[in-house]
């Protein structure tokens, strides 16, 4: 096997400045961007503004922040918002973009704005940063305490406006759950063309934060094929210049999985970079995510046990931020108020548990680690394989061969033929391992696991098994027990 | 026995939610229509030519991200205008932004042309059982 | 030292019978209690309907019930409340009393009874069991499929209405919390000569299940002096006939401290009943407890996060019962949609993470566990040696003289001469021991503990630091790391 | 300087909680005001007698039950036959019973006689920084 690479047209320096500009052309509010302008704004914003170092300082204090999804359209009440999300705690604060924007589709948001503003109705799902430029987004970031991450779209316009996250590398959420059609190799193009933007940052000491989300499992599916992107968008992301980042662990709901994978992801991460080479890029934390379905709109108490529970996970293996809904998250856009609610209920167990320093064993969880991360090492050694120790040519070949496969993808070019259902104690299986390269063994302790659960239910695993079980947290049944008196 | 009914599915607009659309898709295969799946993101127009290309019977549309009525603004007028004036049109999922009272939005959808419109997180199972077999019966489809 | 026992002056059958009738004589509806068909009734009950049974099921088959508190004066709403409890899959319903009703007033409650009816509005804080009699009673409790508890008030006519919990043995409650003059001579004097009622059904096959409350700690304070109490109150209870019981543990918000009591107290309870000749009286199970100040009304959010904390902690100690209070605490008697709004999410919690079936360590937990025995053996020794013996001489010598004390007592016969405080991990400890006879080496600890705390603040703990930590756990905050940012 | 002003304190009725009355009253002594502490469970009549005693410049009652307003009933009328109509009366807790808007229920105490009355976990240090020796000062007992 030759020496592990990444190949990379790392583009010139004017044709990226070129292509910055045409980016940034395709609205008129681009022209607010002056690159120098925005390197010296971002050079002068405070410590509680820059991602990075917000999250290093919580972890080094011994505390948390709730990491939400929030966005509304109307200025206004974006800044108020934020400013409550602020108030309940939350340092690390999102800006999700509307759908319109992240399809770059901004004459029909700029129609729509205005309908916002002539009804002072939110008719778009999120906060429209392209539309609205670099000066009136200064604004929303001026008025808050805290550091602020455009989601999804957003662009230099962010940057220049003093957002401090930006996103490189290649970006499997965009691929795997956004998109129907793209082809990996058309993933590889557009990620490794555009994103040297924040290695031109870094190398004017502006570093910008980014959270890995790896391919999204959708639904109760184990973590591996996710860890296995978070590396592979962890290496392209360094390969690009990103010099911070930090993975979101998506918690499934069996704790002995979660706090194993919380434990994995990190330790994997690191080990990749350093392998590539890229010693100087930092992990700045972690982050648990709360990712199965959410409980339905009509029980708000399951809501808060969900979201309670992530936080629980979250403190006690002392991650910095936990990637958080609020309890409206199965009902629609939350309001400011449940919002805030929400968040004031994860820092009340953040203060409360994250403080007592705990330190506890939970017996099952170093096994389900160390399964992982066999299946994980399986995976990425195939992928080197297949591309002879370049990442990117052999991901391409994974995902064109289902060697890197996800279940539920709205892509048409996936080969979804894996999938995932829970064990009797709610943890993560694969039903179907389709051509993922996982050890016979390890096969087979998958389905021992599941047949725990066939003996329980009287039935055989299937599809119908694997939809169920999307609900099946949202419904606080992991599996298990019959219903009570049954 | 009748040919089995063909029925539509995906998601209008830029939604790029699936999972719903593929769960529906599954169980309407499972009841024995015939389906035609379109996946996320089908515009209106396409969900339109497919209907007129395949003769359809009913297109069950969904709609997670809250901007159906954004999408949906000239449907009604386009699909008569296309001769679909008495092809079934269900739309489900979370219809706009934010918590809402379904009693409310429903008739807003029922303006747009569809003959019923379904809160989030209905049981498709249970509406094939009752309402869409009942409906296409109705129209003589089934 | 004399054989451990427990002087008892049993009281003599008739007077026994003269006894009940008298006390049923103080309302008209105590003539709808005939004796023997209480006892028949009581037997035709189903398994669902009697709470040792409920217990014992729920712990086999690894289930979990909220025990809430709740009461409303109108029937009709009563009914809807505790079928709504049941709904939100609680299986075991307390029927709170009115305080007007504990304290024998029932003209007065007949009065505002009148004008409950007559307004549609809840004017009593409870449900007044003895003005409604048994007919009525039943009425309540056959429509709902779950076992019954009545709340410190309810007498005979709870039991022929088929609520299958009654209190036997010294109730620290009723002395330490409730009462203002009461002496412990007097305490011991009321629970030992009317309480043959609950052997009197025992011995006709009737097993009515009680909870031990122990001597309310009211605030921040270690468990030793109420767990001292579970004891007397479980030897005194099983003396006068109890078969079942169970202890509340007081859950104070420190993982490592709630977790270790709740191994600790069930463990002496069942040392204790079996040395002093008990063996048939069962322990059905262990009931963590909500129990310093709730979260403001304001704050719906960390009221949601404190129950469900709790509600983790039963899950993960595998508990079969947690008593929790509702979201509304702070603000008042709970409305039917906070109740099962708060439940709810219990349930959520008790559902995903009691069936996981986790097995784990908390490292502090176990030295937690043993600084506590030490305390309680060392009470309960001096109890044992002041009563020469005598577990109830012993309890009177030591409550006078303050070897058995707790602070915040409304009660001006008892000491009051001890206080807790905080330390810097949140766990409960020892700031004044007054007459305690805690090992010197103990005390130590706790002023060490305590003295990390200082260090942090930079102030000395005194009276001041107790009643802020009144609202420590209420607010999120149980010690530690100053406000962010400061 | 004139006398320290003598305060009572204790909850009313047949309430039993006492936590709040015990804080309110080590508070009001560490300000350095004369407190007669009654505890729980003080009857109305047991408040006027003691008042009468001892010529007490102020009440400083709670309530956490939410039976205030049965308990006291007649307790207006009582103290103004006893001559206390001048004497301070200040009452707090959770006054009625379940979650209440502190404003609506204000003017109902204020009726039986009140001069403040205030919310649940009302913070009484300052209450009596501000209102009680405001008050106090203007009927010239401080
Ligand atoms: C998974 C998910 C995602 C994934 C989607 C992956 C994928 N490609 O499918 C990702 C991460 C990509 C995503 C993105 C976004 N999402 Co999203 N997402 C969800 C989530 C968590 C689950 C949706 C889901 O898969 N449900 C499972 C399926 C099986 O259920 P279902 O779709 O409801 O379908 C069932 C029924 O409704 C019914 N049904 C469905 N259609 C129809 C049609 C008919 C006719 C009938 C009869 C029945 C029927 O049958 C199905 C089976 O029972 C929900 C919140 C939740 N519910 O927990 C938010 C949610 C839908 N998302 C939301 C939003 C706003 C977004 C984003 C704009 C930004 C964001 N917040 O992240 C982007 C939008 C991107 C875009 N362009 O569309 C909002 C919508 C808000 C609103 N309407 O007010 C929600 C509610 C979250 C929230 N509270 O903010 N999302
Ligand atoms: C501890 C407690 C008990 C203990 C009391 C122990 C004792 N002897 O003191 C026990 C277990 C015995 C008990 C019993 C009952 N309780 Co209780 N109890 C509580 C609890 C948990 C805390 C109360 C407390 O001690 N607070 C701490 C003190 C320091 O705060 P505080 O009293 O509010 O006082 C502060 C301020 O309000 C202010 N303040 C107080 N008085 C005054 C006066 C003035 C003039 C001013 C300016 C300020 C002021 O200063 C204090 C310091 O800041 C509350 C719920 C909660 N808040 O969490 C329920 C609560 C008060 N109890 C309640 C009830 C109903 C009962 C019971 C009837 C039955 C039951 N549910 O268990 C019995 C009643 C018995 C009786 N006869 O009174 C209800 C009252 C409901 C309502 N009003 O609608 C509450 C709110 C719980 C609930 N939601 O149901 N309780």
């Amino acid at each position: 096997m030759q020496k592990l690479r990444i190949r990379n047209k790392r583009i010139n320096d004017d044709l990226l400045m070129k292509k910055r500009r045409e980016e940034l052309d395709k609205w008129p509010t681009g022209k607010e961007v002056d690159f120098d302008e925005a390197v010296a704004y971002q050079k002068s914003l405070p410590d509680s503004k820059i991602w990075w170092k917000v999250m290093v300082k919580l972890r080094e204090e011994g505390r948390m922040s709730v990491f939400p999804r929030a966005g509304t359209p109307i200025l206004e009440n974006m800044i108020e918002l934020c400013q409550s999300l602020r108030d309940s705690g939350v340092v690390l604060i999102p800006v999700t973009t509307d759908s319109y924007t992240r399809l770059g589709q901004y004459e029909k948001v700029e129609e729509i704005l205005k309908e916002c503003y002539k009804t002072g109705k939110p008719l778009l799902n999120g906060f429209p940063i392209i539309n609205y430029g670099v000066e009136k987004t200064r604004k929303l970031i001026e008025s808050v305490d805290a550091a602020f991450s455009p989601r999804a779209a957003g662009g230099e316009i962010a940057i220049a406006a003093g957002m401090t996250t930006a996103e490189a590398g290649m970006g499997f959420l965009g691929f795997g759950s956004y998109s129907k059609n793209m082809t990996i190799r058309e993933l590889v193009e557009s990620s490794q063309n555009g994103m040297r933007t924040i290695g031109w940052y870094a190398d004017r000491g502006v570093i910008l934060c980014k959270d890995l989300h790896g391919w999204l499992p959708s639904a109760p599916f184990p973590l591996s094929v996710n860890i296995v992107c978070l590396i592979i968008e962890a290496v392209t992301a360094a390969e690009q210049g990103q010099k911070a980042l930090y993975p979101l662990v998506h918690c499934m709901g069996n704790i002995a999985q979660d706090l194993a994978w919380i434990r994995l992801a990190p330790r994997l991460i690191r080990e990749y970079l350093d392998k590539f080479g890229y010693q100087d890029t930092m992990i700045t934390g972690t982050c648990p995510a709360q990712t199965p379905l959410f409980p339905v709109a009509m029980d708000p108490g399951g809501a808060f046990a969900y979201l309670t529970y992530v936080s629980m996970v979250g403190a006690l293996s002392r991650s910095n931020a936990v990637d958080l809904r609020s309890i409206d998250e199965g009902a629609g856009v939350p309001t400011k108020e449940t919002h805030t609610m929400s968040y004031r209920a994860a820092k009340w167990i953040f203060d409360v548990v994250r403080e007592q320093k705990i330190e506890f064993d939970v017996k099952e969880s170093e096994a389900e680690e160390k399964v992982t991360e066999i299946e994980v090492r399986a995976i990425l050694d195939r992928i080197l394989e297949l591309g002879d120790g370049d990442i990117i040519d052999g991901t391409i070949k994974a995902v064109e061969s289902g060697v890197l496969d996800s279940p539920w993808s709205p892509n048409v070019t996936v080969k979804d033929n894996v999938l995932g259902v829970r064990d009797a104690r709610g943890a993560c299986r694969y039903l179907e391992f389709g051509n993922l390269p996982i050890p016979d063994e390890i096969k087979e302790f998958h389905r021992e696991k599941i047949a725990e659960r066939e003996k329980l239910e009287g039935r055989k695993a299937d599809y119908h098994t694997a939809v169920k079980d999307l609900w099946s947290l949202s419904k606080g049944k992991i599996a298990g027990l019959p219903p009570y008196d049954k | 026995m009748k040919k089995a009914p063909t029925i539509i599915t995906g998601t209008v607009g830029v939604d790029a939610h699936v999972i719903g659309t593929k769960v529906v898709s599954r169980a309407l295969r499972d009841a024995g229509f015939n389906v035609v799946e379109l996946g996320m993101q089908v515009s209106p127009e396409e969900f339109i030519n497919v209907a007129q290309e395949t003769n359809a019977d009913a297109i069950l549309m969904s709609s997670l991200y809250g901007m159906a009525e954004l999408d949906l603004k000239e449907f009604n007028e386009k699909r008569r205008e296309a001769g679909l004036g008495d092809m079934l049109l269900y739309i489900g999922g979370n219809l706009v932004i934010g918590r809402y009272d379904p009693k409310e939005v429903e008739p807003r959808f029922k303006k747009l042309g569809f003959d019923r419109v379904y809160p989030p997180e209905t049981d498709i199972v249970a509406v094939i059982d009752s309402d869409l077999k009942k409906d296409l019966k109705t129209k003589g489809k089934m």
